[in-house]
């Protein structure tokens, strides 16, 4: 039976679409049809939530699959079960004003670039642009931005030349004009062009104490998750619309509609990560940050597909 | 120069009118092709005022308001509590208060954003982080004041309450304390606004529920009308706090003489 | 000199103690970015149990220094203070010391202001009160209980000091100027009320006044001080009025006169030293 | 009870090297299986200090602090001067204090955090919309305290200025002014920390360098070393404009006796 | 009533106006929760031109209040404050008050007190200082200017705050008890400097004080006010002594004598008045 029927989950930025399916199983009643009970607390940021992971006061977070592998650097061993983004969603646009002199990350050499925080997943993806392209991270300005309406800001007000963030902020730039596309990695095609493949964005992950000593939960979470990205598979963007609180909206449903349709390939249809996504994952951080090294990460310990194989015996 | 009630009423009653009317021009006027106040960052005033009236209709915001009053008021109370307390301790004990001068105004310098995750880690998710927050601020308002406030005692009344035989303890009562209580409730006044803001901030870092969660939800999404509605609540709010700072105010000093400074 | 300013205590009884013997203090304050100023040189004083003593002396000489000293308030640079043969640590717990400044809680009314000082004592507030109310109505009060300081007259706040010290009952008084803003007919009233006080316990009074007349009329030693800096104590006058005395009559001794002026010379003396220089020149020229 | 300096120096020593012992055996001696004060939220003293030299000698550090610190001295300067100005003004112009008192309040109680995407819209991401943040802390400490202060002025001392013949300007310079000094400085204590909380988490909202920047940068990747070597040197950093907030005060108080509380 | 107490004043020449004409005022205190306190009852008060009025009576009676009336510091209940046949709005400009209690800058030195007396005038500061260092040795402080006041005795500070009023040379002078806490030699000398400076140029002076024999030795005129509240003036006595006087001799002469005598009587009526039922009880049982 479940040992721990009611829960808390953490999430740094609920409304955000990169976590759309949290919100999708909180309104289609998914965990109440599993037994639990699920208390979403949201963080002002994807990092705080993992410390609060971390820290005990929530048992499960939905959070960037890089951060399970950043942690088994720092000895704390947290794994994902379940991928819900398997793009990472991120988008690297240049102002409409530069547009002109800014036609590839080649081109973004001493360029000033909009990231939501310095260090977060936006800062590593530009940084690992540049080093693929044979630049030095240092060649450009990295200036945080925040994640709200201070990024727009910023961008129309022509702080920065370049930005990388993820939506909504990118639909919202792109819906008022202000946005050239260079890398676009909420699509299919757009990801394989940087990675050659998947690349895991938002998971479900646990600490592992916590998944040994329920793991009756963590199956019913995962099975709770299953179920709706089983339902995003199929829905269509009214039916979303529809199932999320009409203040998700961005103040206009034509908007939503649009920004959904730009990251629907994202979200992750099977809910698995295989080991060339996992690795590809690995690379990204590795390439980035020099303190880490690739060769003592365990990347069998990051994520554990039990659960997962177990939810999909179920519902088939 | 005492206004009449009434007339006092019609003057605030006008500068909010006004400030709504620059609101509402800036928002909806276009000057030289630009807004002053673009809606996206701005909202207008009509939408937040429907938002306020929907929330308070649709009963969702009393949940939320009641969480963060009560982490507002136990970051006041233990925060100026705790000031008072410190307070008087180092003032009465200048070793103390040496020793201590230099980490005491490190602390006060540390951002509390930055703490977050470790009161979160010590005391959980609940309201107990966000008071802890709420009172690293209010605390050091009421600390510095009420550290000088003990200072300034008139020496005179001093020496005479200690020769009169009293002890540490009614010294405090008779002497200290009444003296330093403008003091006091000058920094509580500045405290009242802080500690709502400690709890805000609180939520809005990491938290299921309160006005600052409300704030954080409705800015992920570029909700404006969302988070001007809730800081107008907020702020509404602290008036209500701070009203009653006033009354306790009120009762403790009466023995004051009116403030020279309005005689005329 | 400290022998002859001693010598001047000379008629004490050998045997009890003195309730107060200040002996070869000297007193100096510190100003900042000058040299140190010494208010009072070596001088000794010694009061007996139940004596007396009024003190006299041109203004800014060093009177209210040396009660602080005697308080316990101020530490002299040197000499010793003993109370009824004990050196003096720290506060001097058994005087009472009404200060030439206002030293009213203005936080309290004139009713509270008086009660404290036996509330402190442990007595209940109600008891405290009814005895604070009683002492307010001695010092003519009786009408003005509920009033803060703030709304009391200058003559009235120095009269609810006065009740707030004398209400304990201490065993060594020390006043400065205690009645300097009464008229003089509350002035009399009021040193008729004290000397009866006196009368009951044998209480040694230490008195700071500008009015030889009130001087002479309360006291059993005048001492005058020699005008500052270093600032001694140069005479010493017992005065052989008969007890008990009426304020109002003793003016009128030819004894008292004759003491007056006595007194009124070498006081007389010492105030134009001070104005040597200046004040006398200036006063010659108009 | 004056204390040597060597000792009193001795004593701070002392109180440092408790606290650096109590974090260390905290992060690195388990009690009953757990850390009192785990490693990933509190690194070791040691890692912290190797950084903080290693920032210092790498020389990374010195933009950053600079930027800070000029967002900090201009937050504090703006911040204090206005709510002087402003308190001043109020506290002599009851009818104007009456009116916008609500305002004043609703206004210190708005959680900054929120604000600052208006302060970026307005005044880009450059130092300004931090010094913005700063100000907007540092005002309202100062403001309230200036208020009061000026209402405590002695009537008798106000009285005998006013028949003197002394016009508002006059009576500002040598009543009011000197009169409220003391409750000036004692805000501006508080204050300090407050302009440099308001830059650095300016800053670490938004920013391309600065102390926020970087405490930020490391928070992301989990570099908790990072996040107290970078606290570290701010709080040590307010020491250094607390020193000189205290020398000007110590200059301009040359008057005052010394403190009767402390005097025994 | 009022119709007397303008009477009194019936020995101004008729053609220059009043320097002050306090006429039917009523002053009354608002005290928290009880009944409003009337302490000056409709009374009048003239002085002409360069005239010396000293005011007595029995201390809380109403001197401080009726002194503040005429500054324009309070706001009478009823009646008008004329000040050279002009009403009095505001402050008044042409009068320097010496307050009761200490109103001295505690921020500046004794020099600076003084001398900003003078800059605020608009006189350049070392000029100011010039005359500020004259002043404050007239009144013998010559070796104070650098003090702060709290390192100043009750009665050096008193001096100060007297420089600081002479010195802008007012038309009208306010002075409440200005002489309270000097000794009787400083008193004297420092009541000749001020006869001196008010025989230079005619001011009207308001002096209150408790002390009758000053009254006498300086004024013009002694008023005498009854015992509050409701306090009335019940007395104006002429004084037709010789000028110039001399503080000392003066009290010699009969005619000081008789006046005093004279206004003592009716003063010591009034006193009994006011303790009628409290002290003179005590004093009668004691
Ligand atoms: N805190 C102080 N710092 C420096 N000098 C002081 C201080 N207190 C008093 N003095 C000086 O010491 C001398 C004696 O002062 P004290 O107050 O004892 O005089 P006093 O005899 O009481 O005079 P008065 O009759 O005017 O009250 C004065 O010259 C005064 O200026
Ligand atoms: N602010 C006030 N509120 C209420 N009553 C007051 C206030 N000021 C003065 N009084 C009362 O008015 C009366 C007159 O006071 P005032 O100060 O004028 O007396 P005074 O004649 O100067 O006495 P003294 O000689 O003692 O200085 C007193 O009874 C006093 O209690
Ligand atoms: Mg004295
Ligand atoms: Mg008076």
């Amino acid at each position: 039976e479940i040992e721990k029927p009611n829960l808390t989950l953490g999430v740094g930025g609920k409304p955000l679409l990169y976590y759309l399916p949290l919100t999708l199983a909180e309104r289609l009643g998914y965990f109440k049809d599993e037994g639990l009970t699920v208390e979403i607390n949201d963080f002002g940021g994807g990092s705080k939530s993992l410390q609060a992971l971390i820290g005990g006061s929530v048992d499960a977070v939905t959070g960037a699959y890089e951060h399970t592998i950043r942690m088994q650097d720092k000895k704390q061993d947290i794994r994902a079960v379940i991928d819900l983004g398997r793009y990472p969603g991120i988008v690297v646009g240049v102002s409409k004003r530069k547009a002109d002199t800014i036609k590839s990350v080649a081109d973004l050499k001493g360029a000033k670039i909009g990231v939501t925080a310095p260090g977060s997943s936006t800062y590593i993806l530009v940084q690992y642009l540049m080093i693929k392209n044979g630049m030095s991270p240092d060649d450009a300005s990295f200036i945080g931005v925040g994640s709200g309406a201070s990024a727009v800001a910023a961008m129309q007000k022509g702080e920065i030349d370049a930005i990388s963030h993820l939506d909504p902020v990118i639909s919202k730039l792109q819906d008022m004009g202000e946005l050239t596309v260079l890398v676009d990695t909420r699509t299919t095609a757009g990801t394989e062009a940087v990675f050659g493949g998947m690349n895991p964005a938002a998971v479900l992950y646990f600490k592992e104490s916590f998944i040994k000593a329920n793991p009756n939960t963590v199956q019913a979470l995962t099975n709770a998750f299953y179920k709706t990205l089983k339902w995003l598979e199929k829905a269509t963007p009214e039916e979303v619309a529809a199932t999320v609180p009409q203040e998700y909206w961005l103040g206009d449903k034509d908007l939503y509609i649009k920004a959904f349709n730009a990251t629907r390939e994202a979200y992750s249809t099977d809910g698995n990560i295989n080991e060339a996504s996992m690795k590809s994952a690995l690379n990204l951080i590795a390439t980035t940050d020099p303190k880490i090294d690739p060769a003592k990460i365990d990347l069998s310990k990051t994520f554990d597909g039990s659960f997962l194989a177990k939810a999909k015996a179920a519902t088939n | 120069m005492k206004l009449h009630p009434a007339r006092l009423l019609f003057l605030q009653v006008l500068v909010a009118v006004a400030a709504l009317a620059i609101w509402h021009i800036g928002a909806t006027v276009p000057i030289g092709g630009d807004y002053l106040l673009p809606e996206f960052f701005f909202s207008k005033p009509w939408d937040v005022l429907a938002r306020v009236v929907e929330l308070f209709v649709s009963g969702t915001i009393w949940k939320h308001l009641w969480i963060t009053l009560t982490e507002t008021v136990l970051a006041f109370l233990i925060g100026s509590i705790g000031g008072v307390v410190i307070g008087f301790w180092f003032a009465r004990k200048p070793v103390v208060a040496a020793v201590f001068d230099p980490y005491v105004k490190m602390v006060n310098a540390l951002p509390r954003v930055v703490l977050a995750p470790i009161f979160m880690l010590w005391l959980g998710l609940g309201i107990w982080s966000k008071v802890a927050l709420g009172v690293t601020l209010v605390f050091f308002i009421v600390f510095f004041n009420v550290y000088q406030g003990v200072k300034e005692v008139s020496p005179v009344v001093l020496a005479n309450a200690r020769m009169m035989g009293m002890n540490e303890r009614q010294l405090f009562r008779n002497v200290y304390w009444p003296s330093a209580m403008s003091w006091m409730f000058s920094s509580l006044h500045t405290a009242v606004g802080f500690a709502l803001v400690g709890a805000v901030v609180g939520e809005y870092l990491g938290s299921s529920a309160g006005l600052g969660y409300l704030i954080h939800q409705a800015e992920g999404v570029f909700d404006v009308t969302g988070v001007f509605a809730g800081m107008f609540i907020l702020a509404a709010f602290v008036l209500v706090i701070d009203w009653v700072v006033t009354r306790v105010e009120k009762r403790l000093l009466v023995w004051r003489p009116q403030a020279a400074s309005e005689q005329n | 000199m400290t022998a002859t300013a001693r010598a001047m205590t000379a008629e004490a009884p050998a045997g009890a103690p003195l309730a107060v013997a200040l002996d070869d203090i000297s007193i100096s304050f510190a100003i900042k970015g000058r040299p140190v100023f010494k208010a009072v040189a070596p001088t000794s004083l010694h009061v007996n149990e139940g004596e007396f003593v009024a003190i006299v002396g041109p203004t800014g000489c060093g009177k209210s220094t040396l009660l602080n000293a005697t308080a316990g308030l101020l530490a002299p640079a040197g000499g010793t203070v003993s109370i009824f043969g004990e050196p003096l640590v720290g506060l001097n717990a058994r005087a009472g010391y009404l200060f030439q400044q206002d030293a009213l809680m203005p936080w309290k009314t004139a009713l509270d202001n008086v009660a404290i000082a036996l509330e402190i004592g442990g007595l209940r507030r109600l008891e405290a009160q009814t005895q604070a109310r009683e002492w307010l109505k001695r010092v003519g009060l009786a009408r003005f209980t509920e009033r803060y300081p703030h709304e009391l007259s200058g003559g009235q706040r120095k009269r609810v000091a006065l009740a707030q010290m004398l209400i304990r009952q201490p065993k060594i008084l020390l006043m400065d100027e205690p009645f300097g803003p009464l008229d003089a007919q509350t002035r009399q009233i009021m040193g008729t009320l004290l000397l009866r006080l006196w009368a009951q316990d044998r209480k040694a009074v230490l008195f700071v006044t500008h009015d030889l007349e009130e001087a002479i009329a309360l006291s059993d030693r005048v001492v005058i001080m020699s005008a500052g800096p270093e600032a001694r104590i140069i005479g010493d006058y017992p005065i052989d009025l008969a007890r008990p005395r009426d304020a109002a009559e003793i003016r009128l001794d030819p004894r008292f006169h004759a003491l007056h002026r006595t007194i009124w010379n070498q006081l007389k003396a010492e105030v134009a030293k001070t104005y040597g220089d200046e004040l006398a020149a200036e006063e010659v020229s108009s």
